[in-house]
Formats: C-alpha cells, sequence, structure tokens
C-alpha cells in the first residue's frame, strides 16, 4: 500500500523534463495508473520520479493536414487522457476507432487520469490502445534532449512490456490518421473479469467500395507478448464482398502463427479461439458502419 | 423508494430510511482507520512468502535501526501470549498450537513473522522491508484431496495423515435406503474456496494506559464482547480492564466472525511500547490472512425411487480448514451436513466429513457458512435426479417437500424445522416467471441452437444461532432499554451491526412498542464498557434473536412505566401506549417524559418498584429458525465465448414478518450478489506450492455493477412460532440460494449436449469447452 | 525530501510540505482530516478512495498528493452545502442504496460525475459508470435505483 | 508455470553448448545479471537486477547445470529470491543440429536449436499480484536470453575466426 522513497521533479516545460531524464535514471510518470499500483506493491522502486502531468504542450490533440499521413494527422499529446480522447469531438469525427477504443479502457475514473502516452511506453500486453494502433498505424513520435525520431507503433513496442524507447527519452505525441470519409471500425473486447483487461480486444478499420472490401486493418492485444497486426486477416478479406462467410474465413486467421499467452484467466488455446470470435465480431461491426 | 416517518402510525413493515445512513452518506462516520490519537503509532506485519519452510534466522537489526521504527516483535517475544483461539470442539479434534507470530516454522503464505512499530505508517511499511529472514522452504500442499494422499507434505509434522478430525453423522437407516433404491445418483461437488472480501478491510487501534492497566480495543469486528473474554485470555488481562469499541465496521459477512491474531498482537504491542498502536490490513493482507470460505469437495448419493420419491442420501464431505483453526473453523462443514436434507423428506442420511489441513489460510465462517454448501449439493443433486428421472425440477421437488401439517418437522439429521409451506415460495417463483410458458420459450431457443436454460433452487436455512446448547459460546442475545429523564429513548444490543440497519429496524420495534417517534429513539451497540454482554452480529441472527431481546425488554419496561402510570394517574385502570398512559376511567393523561422525569426524580414511588426506567432482557431462543425460500434464474450461454448472461433473476423469500422490506430487499439483493460471485467469478486459487494466485482484486473477480442482473423479489409469509416478533433471519438466504439455481440454469442450458455437472466458478473458458467439446469437459 | 504543496480541499486553501511519496488519499484522510474517501485496495480497482479533482472523479490511492498541488479536490465532506444533503446523497438514502457505507463516499462521487456527464442514463449506462467502484453489500440494484431516482428529480 | 519452446542459434551444437556451460558468456545473456560467481562444478552464485517495464526486481540467487549429456542436452537450475518474491526455473535444454533460415551466419545456414522445457515456480509479491504477466514476462526474458546468446555467439565466432 505505501510506496517506497523516491525523489520527485515536476517540469513545467519539454526541454526541462528532458534534462531531468537526460540521465537515464528516472522513472517518468504520466497518469501513473500503471505505474503508481506497481510502486504500492513494491513492485516498482524508482529513486527519481520526474511528473510530466504540469508540461502543457504534451497536453494538446490536434489536427494536421500535412505531414505523416497522407489524408491528414491527429496528433494526440502523450498527456492526453483516456476520457480526453474518449469524449474529444475532434478525435470522435477524425479517428472515431481510436475514440471507441479509449472508452473501453479500465473505468471511468483511470480513463480520467490515464494518458495515452503512459499507456503506450508501459506496453502492457493486454492493454486496448496498442489494438486500436496497430490498425490504425499509428506512430510514435519521441524526443531527447538531443533530437527526435517518429517510429512506427509495431517498432516502438518490442515486446511484453518492452518498447524502443530509450531511457532518456519521452514519448511526445501519438501519430493516427484522419479516416478516410467511409471507413467502418470496430473495437470488440473480452474483459477479463475482475481487472477489466483484455482476454483479447480486436480492433478493425475497413472500407467498402462497389461491393468489395477494399481495405481492412486489424489489430490484436492481450493475445500474445504485443500486439499485432493481423495481416493474414487483412489480407483474405480485402477484395471479397465481406460476407458473413468471408469474414468468417478470415477471422479463423487472427491467431494463426502467433505464441499465446496463459494466465490464470484465459488458456492459450481459449484466447487464440477468441481472438477469432472477436475478430469476426469486430469485422462484422465495422463492415456493418462501413459506407 | 422509502417512505418518511410520522410519529403515531406502526412503523414495523414499512419501508422506512436508515437511521444510520445520515453519516454514512457524508463520510463522517467513523471506521477503525479514521482513528487519530496523540501519539498514536503503527504498526506493519512481515508475512512469510513461503507456503511452508522453517525459519533458520531472523535479524531485526536492519530495521530497528531505523529513524522512527521503536520496536520489532519476533515470534519469541510473544510466546506468552496467545494461542489465537479455537471456539469448535468436536471429538478427537486436532488444534494445532497457533501462536501470534510464528516460531521456527510458516504454515501458509501470509503467516506473520514480525511486526514492526514506528511513528508513522510509512516508516512502518519500510521497516519490515529491512528485516532479514532466512527460510529454508519446504514442500507445501494446497489441494485438501492431494493432502490425503499418502506420502503428501505434512502441515503439521506430528500429524503426517493431514487430518485434523473425522466427523459421523447418521440417521435413519442410510444402508437400507440404498439398497432398496431404484436409482441412485451420485456426483462429486465442489464449493471452492472465497475470500470474503469486505470493502474494509480489518483494522485494530490498541490503546493501553498502563496506571490503571487498561487496555482499549478498537476492532473491526462482528462480535466485540466475545473478542473482549477471548483476547483479554490471550493478553492474560483481567475482562473488565479490557475495552472493545467497535467502530463503524464496513462490511464482515463472516470474515470478522473471528478473533484474529492481529488483535491480541496490538495489544501486546501497545502494552509494551506505552504509546496507542493502529495496525489495518491491506487488501494483500486481506486474501493472504484473513480467513477464506467454503473450500469443499463432496461426494454425493441420493437414493430415490423411479417415481421420484426421495429415499436416502450420503456424502462424503473433505473440508479444506486450511494451517489452522480459527474461531469457528472445524464447525463449518458440520452446519452442512445438519442442513444436507435441504428442504426435503430424506428419511435415511450419512455423512462422513473429514477435515484437513493444507497450507493455505484457514476457512472459517462466510456468508452462509456451511449451508450454501449443503444447498449447492442438495440442489445440483435434485437437478441430476430430475434428468435421470427425466422429471421437471419443479414436479420432483414438489413431490418431495414435507406438507404443510408436518411441522415441526423433524429432519433425519435431527433437526426440528420450526414452520415452513416449502411450496408456497416455489409456487409463487414459478408463477412470477410464467415457469411453462418460460419452458416452451427454451424449447424454441434450443431449437434455433441457443443454449439457454431455466435453474431451480430451493432452499432451507438454519439460522438465528441460536440455541445456546448448540452454539459455541452461547446463543442467546441481550437488549437494555432506557427512557431517560427527558423522556427519550436509549437501546442498547448485544448485536453488532454492520451494515445490516439495526439502528433503524431495532428503532422501529421500538417506537411500535412505546408509541414514541423513532427520532427520539437511538440504538448503541459495540461498546464492551457501554452495552451488556452480547453475543453479537453473524449468522442472521441479529433480529431473529436481538429483536426479541428487545421486544422483551420493551415488554418489561412497559410493564414498570404502567406502574408509575397507575401512581401517577391515581388509578388501577391505566393503559400505556402511543407515548403516554391514560387513565381510563377519567380520561387524564401523562406522557411517558413526564413519567420517565418522576421515576428518575423518585420522589414517590410504586410499591416495590426501584426508580429509573430501564430494562434488561437476555433472550435465549428455543431453536433455531428455519427460514426458506426458492429461487429461479433464467440463462443463456454464449456459444462462441462460454459467456453467461442472466436474464433472469427471481428470489421469493419467507422469512416471516419483515420489520423493514426496503432493508430485507437490500439483504437479498447483497446477498443473492456474493452467491452470483461463487457461482460465476469468485475464486480463490492456491498454486500447487501453495502460493495464492488470486493475490488481489486484480485476479480476484468479485461482481461489479456492469455484472450484476436485475433481481425480482418476492415473499411468502409462513407464521412461525420460534419468537414473539414472528421474525426469522434474512442475511445468508440471498447467498444460500443463489448458487444452485445458477448453476441448474446454466447445465441446464448445455444438458443437451450431455452435460450433467459444472463446477464453480462458471468461467466462460470452462463453458466454452463445454460446448465445443460437446459436453465432454 | 519534502515538498511544499498548496491546493483547495472542498473549497478552502491547504497548504503542507509532504514527502512525494504521500499518496493523495493518505494526506487527505491524515494530514487535513477529510476521513470521509476511504482505502479498499492497493491496486486501483475498488473505488472507495474516489475524489473529484478539478471536476473529475478520480482514485486518490492511485495518485501522490504532490501530483494535485495547486489544484481544486472535492470530497463527499464537500458535497452538502449549508447542511443540504447533495441530490445524490439524498437519493442513496432514500433508495437504502448503502448497508455497511465503506463504499459508498466513492460510489457517490463517481455516480455525481457520471449524472453530470450524461443525465438521462439508462441501467446500463448506470451499471457501466459504476464499474470502477465495488460494493460487497448491495448487489448494486438499490444503487442504481438512487443513481435513476437523482437523475429523474434532476430532470422533474 | 510450465514454459517450453525453442530457439536457433547461428552456432554449431558443440560451440553452443560451450557457450551455454560459459559463466562469463551466461553472466552477459541473462537479463540483468550483475554478478555471476563459481561456487562449485556447475554451480554459480548470482546478483540478478531483473527490470521489466517498471518493475524492477533484485534477486540474489544460484544457477546449477546439472544431468550433463555434452553435447545434447543438459538441466539447468535457476534460483532466485529477493524482497518481490522469488522464483525457481528448472528445465531441460535439449540442442538439436538445425538450419538457420534467419539472420547472418558467419558459418552459412549451419545452426543449432535449443529446444527448452521446464516448469517456473514464483513465490510471494510476484506470485501473488503478477499472474496476469508472468507468461508473457517469462517469455520475453528468455527471448531476450536467446538473442544476447546469439549476440555473443556471433562475436566469439568471430573473434575466434578473425583474430
Amino acid at each position: 500500500m505505501i510506496p517506497q522513497n523516491f525523489e520527485y521533479s515536476a517540469p513545467t516545460s519539454l526541454k526541462e523534463a528532458l534534462a531531468l531524464i537526460a540521465k537515464g535514471d528516472a522513472k517518468v510518470l504520466a497518469g501513473g495508473m500503471s505505474l503508481i499500483p506497481l510502486m504500492k506493491l513494491r513492485l516498482a522502486a524508482p529513486e527519481h520520479v520526474v511528473d510530466l502531468s504540469r508540461i502543457a504542450d504534451l497536453k494538446s490533440v490536434h489536427e494536421d493536414g500535412k505531414g505523416e499521413f497522407p489524408g491528414g494527422a491527429l496528433h494526440l499529446g502523450a498527456l492526453a487522457t483516456h476520457f480526453e480522447i474518449e469524449s474529444s469531438a475532434l478525435v470522435r469525427s477524425k479517428c472515431p476507432l481510436l475514440a471507441e477504443v479509449a472508452s473501453n479502457i479500465g473505468d471511468v475514473q483511470v480513463r480520467n487520469v490515464g494518458t495515452i502516452g503512459g499507456s503506450t511506453a508501459h506496453a502492457d500486453p493486454a492493454a486496448d490502445y496498442p489494438a486500436g494502433l496497430m490498425a490504425l498505424e499509428a506512430k510514435v513520435h519521441l524526443t531527447t534532449a538531443k533530437g527526435e525520431r517518429t517510429l512506427p507503433i509495431d517498432q516502438f513496442i518490442v515486446d511484453a512490456l518492452s518498447t524502443a524507447l530509450k531511457p532518456n527519452e519521452l514519448v511526445r505525441e501519438i501519430i493516427v490518421p484522419v479516416e478516410t470519409r467511409g471507413t467502418g471500425f470496430s473495437y470488440q473486447k473480452l474483459a477479463q473479469p475482475a481487472s477489466g483487461f483484455a482476454v483479447v480486444g480486436v480492433a478493425a478499420r475497413v472500407r467498402k467500395s462497389a461491393g468489395k472490401v477494399t481495405f481492412v486493418r486489424v489489430g490484436v492485444t492481450g493475445l500474445a507478448g504485443k500486439a499485432f497486426r493481423a495481416t493474414r486477416v487483412e489480407k483474405l478479406l480485402e477484395g471479397t464482398s465481406g460476407s458473413a462467410a468471408d469474414i468468417q474465413k478470415a477471422a479463423a486467421q487472427a491467431a494463426e502463427g502467433v505464441d499465446a499467452n496463459t494466465d490464470l484467466h484465459a488458456s492459450a488455446d481459449y484466447r487464440r479461439q477468441m481472438t477469432k470470435v472477436f475478430t469476426a465480431r469486430a469485422l462484422t461491426q465495422a463492415l456493418s458502419r462501413a459506407d | 423508494m422509502a417512505t418518511t416517518i410520522t410519529k403515531t402510525e406502526t412503523l414495523v413493515g414499512k419501508r422506512i430510511r436508515r437511521k444510520e445512513d445520515p453519516r454514512l452518506i457524508t463520510g463522517t462516520a467513523t471506521y477503525v482507520d479514521d482513528i487519530q490519537m496523540p501519539g498514536m503509532h503503527h504498526a506493519c506485519i512481515l508475512r512469510s512468502p513461503h507456503g511452508a519452510a522453517r525459519i533458520r534466522s531472523i535479524n531485526i537489526k536492519p530495521a530497528i535501526n531505523q529513524a522512527g521504527v521503536v520496536a520489532v516483535f519476533i515470534g519469541k517475544d510473544i510466546e506468552a501470549v496467545g494461542p489465537v483461539p479455537c471456539g469448535a470442539s468436536l471429538p478427537g479434534l486436532r488444534v494445532p498450537a497457533h501462536s501470534i507470530l510464528a516460531k521456527d516454522r510458516v504454515y501458509y503464505v501470509g503467516h506473520p513473522v514480525a511486526v514492526a512499530v514506528a511513528t508513522d505508517r510509512y516508516i512502518a511499511r519500510d521497516a519490515i522491508d529491512l528485516i532479514e529472514v532466512d527460510y529454508e522452504p519446504l514442500q507445501a500442499v494446497s489441494d485438501p484431496e492431494k493432502a490425503l494422499e499418502p506420502g503428501a507434505p505434512a502441515v503439521h509434522p506430528e500429524w503426517p495423515d493431514n487430518t485434523a478430525f473425522t466427523f459421523h453423522q447418521e440417521g435413519g437407516e442410510p444402508e437400507k435406503a440404498f439398497k432398496e433404491a431404484e436409482v441412485v445418483v451420485k456426483q462429486r461437488i465442489t464449493s471452492q474456496r472465497l475470500v470474503p472480501t469486505s470493502i474494509e478491510t480489518r483494522g485494530v487501534v490498541a490503546d493501553y494506559r498502563s496506571a490503571e492497566k487498561n487496555l482499549t480495543l478498537y476492532s473491526s469486528t462482528q462480535i466485540p464482547h466475545l473478542l473482549r473474554t477471548l483476547v483479554a485470555q490471550m493478553l492474560g488481562l483481567a475482562e473488565n480492564r479490557m475495552r472493545v469499541i467497535t467502530p463503524e465496521v464496513g462490511g464482515g459477512f463472516g470474515s470478522k466472525l473471528n478473533v484474529y491474531a492481529e488483535e491480541a498482537l496490538m495489544g501486546f504491542v501497545a502494552m509494551k511500547i506505552g504509546k496507542p498502536v493502529k495496525w489495518i490490513e491491506s487488501r494483500r493482507e486481506n486474501f493472504l490472512c484473513t480467513i477464506h470460505g467454503r473450500g469443499h469437495v463432496d461426494y454425493y448419493e441420493i437414493a430415490a425411487r423411479r417415481d421420484g420419491t426421495v429415499l436416502g442420501l450420503r456424502l462424503k464431505l473433505i473440508q479444506d480448514l486450511g494451517a489452522y483453526h480459527q474461531l469457528l473453523t472445524p464447525a463449518i462443514p458440520t452446519l452442512s451436513v445438519l442442513m444436507m436434507p435441504g428442504l426435503y423428506k430424506f428419511r435415511n442420511v450419512i455423512a462422513d466429513i473429514v477435515g484437513v489441513f493444507t497450507n493455505c489460510v484457514p476457512t472459517d465462517a462466510y456468508r452462509g457458512a456451511g449451508r450454501p454448501e449443503a444447498t449447492h449439493g442438495i440442489e445440483r443433486m435434485m437437478d441430476l435426479l430430475a434428468l435421470e428421472l427425466k422429471m421437471d425440477p419443479a414436479e420432483l421437488r414438489l413431490k418431495n417437500f414435507p406438507g404443510k401439517g408436518e411441522f415441526p418437522y423433524l429432519t433425519a439429521t435431527g433437526l426440528s424445522y420450526d414452520s415452513g409451506d416449502y411450496a408456497a415460495p416455489l409456487k409463487k417463483a414459478l408463477d412470477m416467471v410464467d415457469y411453462h410458458k418460460l419452458r416452451n420459450a427454451q424449447r424454441d431457443a434450443k431449437a434455433k441452437g441457443r443454449l439457454m436454460g431455466i435453474g431451480i433452487s430451493t432452499y432451507g436455512e438454519i439460522c438465528a444461532f441460536g440455541p445456546s446448547p448448540a452454539t459455541p459460546a452461547g446463543g442467546w442475545e441481550s437488549a437494555t432499554v432506557k427512557i431517560e429523564p427527558s423522556g427519550k429513548v436509549t437501546v442498547l444490543t448485544g448485536t453488532s451491526p454492520h451494515g445490516q440497519g439495526e439502528e433503524t429496524t431495532f428503532a422501529q420495534i421500538a417506537a411500535d412498542e412505546l408509541g414514541v417517534s423513532m427520532d427520539d429513539i437511538i440504538v448503541l451497540h459495540g461498546d464492551t464498557s457501554i452495552v451488556q454482554y452480547g453475543i453479537g452480529t453473524f449468522g442472521s441472527r441479529s433480529t431473529a434473536v436481538g429483536g426479541p431481546a428487545l421486544y422483551y425488554a420493551l415488554q418489561d419496561l412497559k410493564a414498570k412505566i404502567k406502574k408509575f402510570g397507575e401512581m401517577l394517574l391515581e388509578s388501577d385502570d391505566v393503559t400505556c401506549s402511543g407515548g403516554q398512559c391514560i387513565c381510563n376511567k377519567t380520561g387524564k393523561t401523562i406522557e411517558f417524559a413526564q413519567i420517565a422525569a418522576a421515576s428518575y426524580r423518585a420522589m414517590k414511588l410504586p410499591p416495590n418498584t426501584e426508580p429509573g426506567l430501564m430494562a434488561t432482557h437476555f433472550w435465549e431462543p428455543p431453536n433455531f429458525a428455519f427460514p426458506f425460500g426458492a429461487h429461479i434464474v433464467v440463462s443463456e450461454v454464449d456459444r462462441d465465448t462460454g459467456q453467461v448472461e442472466i436474464q433472469r433473476y427471481v428470489a421469493v423469500d419467507d422469512c416471516v414478518n419483515i420489520i423493514n422490506p426496503l432493508l430485507v430487499d437490500g439483504q437479498i439483493h447483497g446477498g443473492v450478489a456474493q452467491g452470483l460471485g461463487q457461482a460465476l467469478c469468485e475464486q480463490a486459487v492456491y498454486d500447487e506450492n501453495a502460493q495464492l494466485i488470486t493475490g488481489e482484486l486484480m485476479d480476484y473477480a468479485l461482481p461489479k455493477a456492469s455484472t450484476m442482473p436485475y433481481i425480482e423479489t418476492g415473499h411468502t409469509i409462513t407464521p412461525s412460532p420460534v419468537n414473539p416478533l414472528g421474525v426469522k433471519g434474512v442475511g445468508e438466504a440471498g447467498t444460500i440460494g443463489c448458487s444452485p439455481a445458477v448453476v441448474n440454469s446454466v447445465v441446464d442450458a448445455l444438458s443437451h449436449l450431455g452435460v450433467r455437472h459444472i463446477d464453480m466458478p462458471l468461467t466462460s473458458e470452462k463453458l466454452w469447452k463445454l460446448v465445443r467439446q460437446g459436453g465432454q469437459a | 525530501m519534502t515538498r511544499k504543496i498548496t491546493l483547495k480541499i472542498n473549497g478552502k486553501s491547504y497548504s503542507h510540505e509532504v514527502e512525494p511519496r504521500l499518496l493523495l488519499i493518505h494526506y487527505l484522510r491524515e494530514v487535513v482530516g477529510f476521513t470521509g474517501p476511504h482505502i479498499g485496495c492497493e491496486t486501483s480497482i475498488c473505488g472507495a478512495c474516489t475524489v473529484e479533482l478539478d471536476g473529475k472523479a478520480v482514485k486518490s490511492c492511485t495518485m501522490f498528493a504532490v501530483q494535485a498541488d495547486g489544484r481544486n479536490v472535492t470530497t463527499i465532506e464537500g458535497l452538502a452545502t449549508d447542511g443540504r444533503l447533495h441530490p445524490m446523497q439524498e437519493a442513496f438514502w432514500n433508495e437504502h442504496a448503502l448497508q455497511c457505507g465503506f463504499c459508498t463516499p466513492g460510489m457517490i462521487m463517481t455516480s455525481k460525475e457520471l449524472l453530470e456527464r450524461s443525465p438521462h442514463p439508462t441501467d446500463d449506462e448506470i451499471r457501466h459508470g459504476l464499474e470502477g467502484n465495488l460494493c460487497r453489500c448491495t448487489g448494486y440494484q438499490h444503487i442504481v435505483n438512487a443513481v435513476r431516482a437523482a437523475a429523474a428529480k434532476a430532470g422533474a | 508455470m510450465k514454459v517450453g519452446g525453442s530457439y536457433t542459434l547461428p552456432l554449431l551444437r558443440q560451440r553452443a553448448h560451450e557457450l551455454l556451460q560459459d559463466p562469463a558468456i551466461l553472466a552477459r545473456c541473462m537479463p540483468g545479471c550483475e554478478d555471476l560467481k563459481k561456487i562449485g562444478p556447475d554451480e554459480y552464485e548470482m546478483q540478478m537486477k531483473v527490470v521489466v517495464s517498471a518493475v524492477q526486481g533484485l534477486f540474489a540467487g544460484k544457477v546449477r547445470i546439472t544431468d550433463q549429456k555434452p553435447p545434447e542436452s543438459f538441466r539447468l537450475i535457476v534460483e532466485g529470491s529477493g524482497k518481490v518474491g522469488f522464483m525457481k526455473g528448472d528445465g531441460l535444454l535439449t540442442l538439436v543440429p538445425a538450419t538457420v533460415t534467419t539472420g547472418v551466419s558467419i558459418l552459412g545456414s549451419e545452426g543449432t536449436e535449443v529446444r527448452y522445457e521446464g516448469d517456473v515456480q514464483v513465490g510471494g509479491t510476484l506470485a501473488g499480484v503478477g499472474q496476469r504477466l508472468l507468461d508473457s514476462t517469462a517469455k520475453m526474458i528468455i527471448r531476450k536470453f536467446f538473442e544476447k546468446l546469439a549476440e555473443a555467439g556471433a562475436e566469439t565466432e568471430q573473434a575466434a575466426i578473425v583474430p
């Protein structure tokens, strides 16, 4: 219940924050929804905590016409909370999948405080965001005192609880595409009954044209050590009419070749099967929303 | 929605909002962790990470050297205190020495090893990280059936068979019944370990005044007086120098019907350091070292005739006791055996219990305590019999109830069911769901491939603990009623309500009896220096035993009021009601307040009458009370995921007269929630090395608002002779009736796949596997 | 090692030197004396510690006091004004939405925010909105009734 | 908890076997290994600082190698304990000649598949609250170990060939 003591800094500018973490021995605190419980259980005991919450720059949610994606991009500051993303008129209209994923995270108190940057950097294998970010082919904008880089989400998340983030580096923003008009989307999740984490969660985006499915993106969380894009499913569904049979056939490949996790709540076998079921559900709803 | 109160109407039976709520909804109630005292220190307890280990050495130096740490105690420092008491006695019971802190060996994960005391709770927590314990891990055993196998690790080396006791009970001629049976149905049925999880964990504040040698213990407990008696014994204190105060208690459900090591430990620490000390259990500790519930492996057999008449019942019950006996640990399964025939006319029964030690935290009373296990067993078996005989499960049940005229009904386990009309709640529940239509709807649904099920359970509950000869430490209850000189009324109850609402229901009873406003009554409880000795709140007993005690105290008081009324009105024809006495001849009246003032002023006293208006009654119930009822659950299993949706939940309860229907509904809802938790999602899982791997609320799933169904309640009222208020208990009923109804409904949904039984909890993966494998688990 | 924080709690300003590791719940309960919010778990599941931070429901056991520096906190103690209960408190009382009362302060704070964001919720929305608050006594039914009743009253 | 899997190293079997017995290599490849001391034949004492995201565990423990059948197989037993809990891993490692399909090997396509099968026991806080992440974390740590081993192997091969 009681964390170990630590040194605390609350920088008010990004520059200051980057200087504080430059030595690489500080732990960054965003919303704290993952870090603080770990500290209370004393599974985490950082000596120095750098609280980013006073950095206004990291809270901005805005659209940028040019740049990372051809159709325009939404830039979500690392400190944008799940609730801000879930309820933002901009996100709901320009990237509704992300708002839907955000609304499925934890509970309302957690969504009021937890941030997209914090969640992404923690890389919990059962977190909700990564499914959406994979399906969106999102990018992660990272910064150090010396420079900046942008990584695709599938390169940023390396493994269970492991990312490409260096100790002296911060997630500055998450960049997602402005959704093309007519894109259908869905996030479907089998929640673990105690914690609400995803046993599996599947995010889907689809486009149709002239009776054919022209575009499919599927992101899966919870199944394996890291979230991933189910490219086999995407390829199988693209070009079909998107019938129930097409969906089933494609979804059946969702867990193919994946080393599935086992825990108290779900065996690897069940997780695989549920990945297929929830992939089918996500695709079905996404197709029903596409026009 | 509650009604508001006016003075003269009858209050018993009304949906009255609670008197205790203003402090609770404003956040101004005082729970144990809210207590602050000058100079108060904080304790933090170091606990074993091993299921079984020898302690080679403990080094407390690094901890004691920290600034702010005033003391660290280990097992050898506190050998004179204890042991942690077991109040249950059974022939041949093996009782392990249960010391306050571990000595040279630990027996379960969470076993207390050392306590650090500091000026601040943060420092105390830091200190336990600095205590160095060298353990030699030993083989542990967590599964009670494995613990019984030859060669299993011995939990207590002195008893290598891990058997704490065996217990046999028999009634009628069971062997003959099984020989003559036309049908015998058998099933292994488990009732998993559960964590009671009151949202407030346990906690203790101890304050010792050495000059007076007085120890005050504030504890979040259900049994303040018993706690005082037993902790005084453990500490070697004179009982009258000890005071237990039960502040607001944030839920108990049986887990605080106990005397724990920490309660004596804090007393010891306060006496040693000469300062008040507080220990508040963390949720991790609550999972690891507050008692668990259930923990049964049961082997059932039913003997019956082809026409559905039940003949005999055989039960082999394996009870996972954990590593020690807490207050009532070994007694809990004996309640299961007493209630094993349920509401049915089994005239021939035989049961054998084996109480097994495991390297786990002890099991003990958790909401229902022994009766949910029994009801789950018999109600599952009745469904299995119905399936075997291809009979409707409702019809089979109705066929085997004792008739209305057969009460009091003596069971084959030796109980006397006081009163009942067991068909009534079942018929009412069947009406509420429109049973025949529902069965048709189910046929249609199944024809379309949907997995819809209907589950019925009926239950009888032994509650209102209880006649003293059958209850450890006495089964009576006490009440005092005082009319203060100003006319205000104070009730002191020996029960210790912690959410049940007796401050309201007892005020309703007193207000009706005295004819005064509820606002003029306060109900006090939970302070051994203020309240006369009492037994406490558990086993659905507060209203059913504490209520009659209050009723009789009120009668005694009214008799005294009448004497004063007669004297003051100078008449022998006086009626006392509605807050006043009236002379039936002259019509002259005198208010109770005036009578009270006169009684304390005592200028003049009626003959043979003492001054003051106060009466105390200790009421010994002649029997237990046996409420009963029926639950029906309609569920559907998602074929793709195995998730269960509870589509309807109907609970019909017969607890006879209802003091406050709002509160009774609340008890039923809460009880059902805990039953549903067991049926669907809760399980305390120990791995093979006796590590509790559902060690927090992140992995132990409690029902949430979003997972609870809407519960439809109904009531029948069958008059009971058991007490003058005609009330029975209701606190545990919801839990007891629930789990079999849920499991029966899900088994019913899958029965066409060949599914006969599913052990709880009904996790989606378990059901999904059954669906996928066509019923073969 | 300590740090000075200044914040508003229930409309009044407070200032203290605190260790960075001091949890907001401990600050509120033990330093300032608002014992209405309770502690029911370590892992941000039970919601008994829920308070409002700048108008949003948060779990004060999963936040350091230093994070609340300069901000506005409302606890259950701050809801009743001039001795008049907040409509949600009144609704909890009327509907018997509590038994032991331990989860109640957090439950009321979350329910209050729920209606502020969604004044006419369905039962389903109420139940989902309360996912971050555990109650072991009531089976939630009377709590749902209370939130519904408070919504109806506000809409009337 | 059962663990099992395989990893193909771009090394000949004999060399792979040698590396897996080399305390210096083990120390370098075991994630967070800060100190590894030989205390007996095939027995080592070690200090580990395991960092997984925010979680940090300091473990003191032992590594033992038994049932040696060079170069085919051996048993690896790793034990450690610290404030956050304790763990014990006991696994059989089998080395099978294999073809390397990915990555660059200076040996061409010759390599060794290391198959592992074993049991991991975890106790203390880690076991009580870490269930959800144990499996994925264990796999991740094992993967990291083999990745580092492959790296170390490549370097030593290079060193051996290019004097």
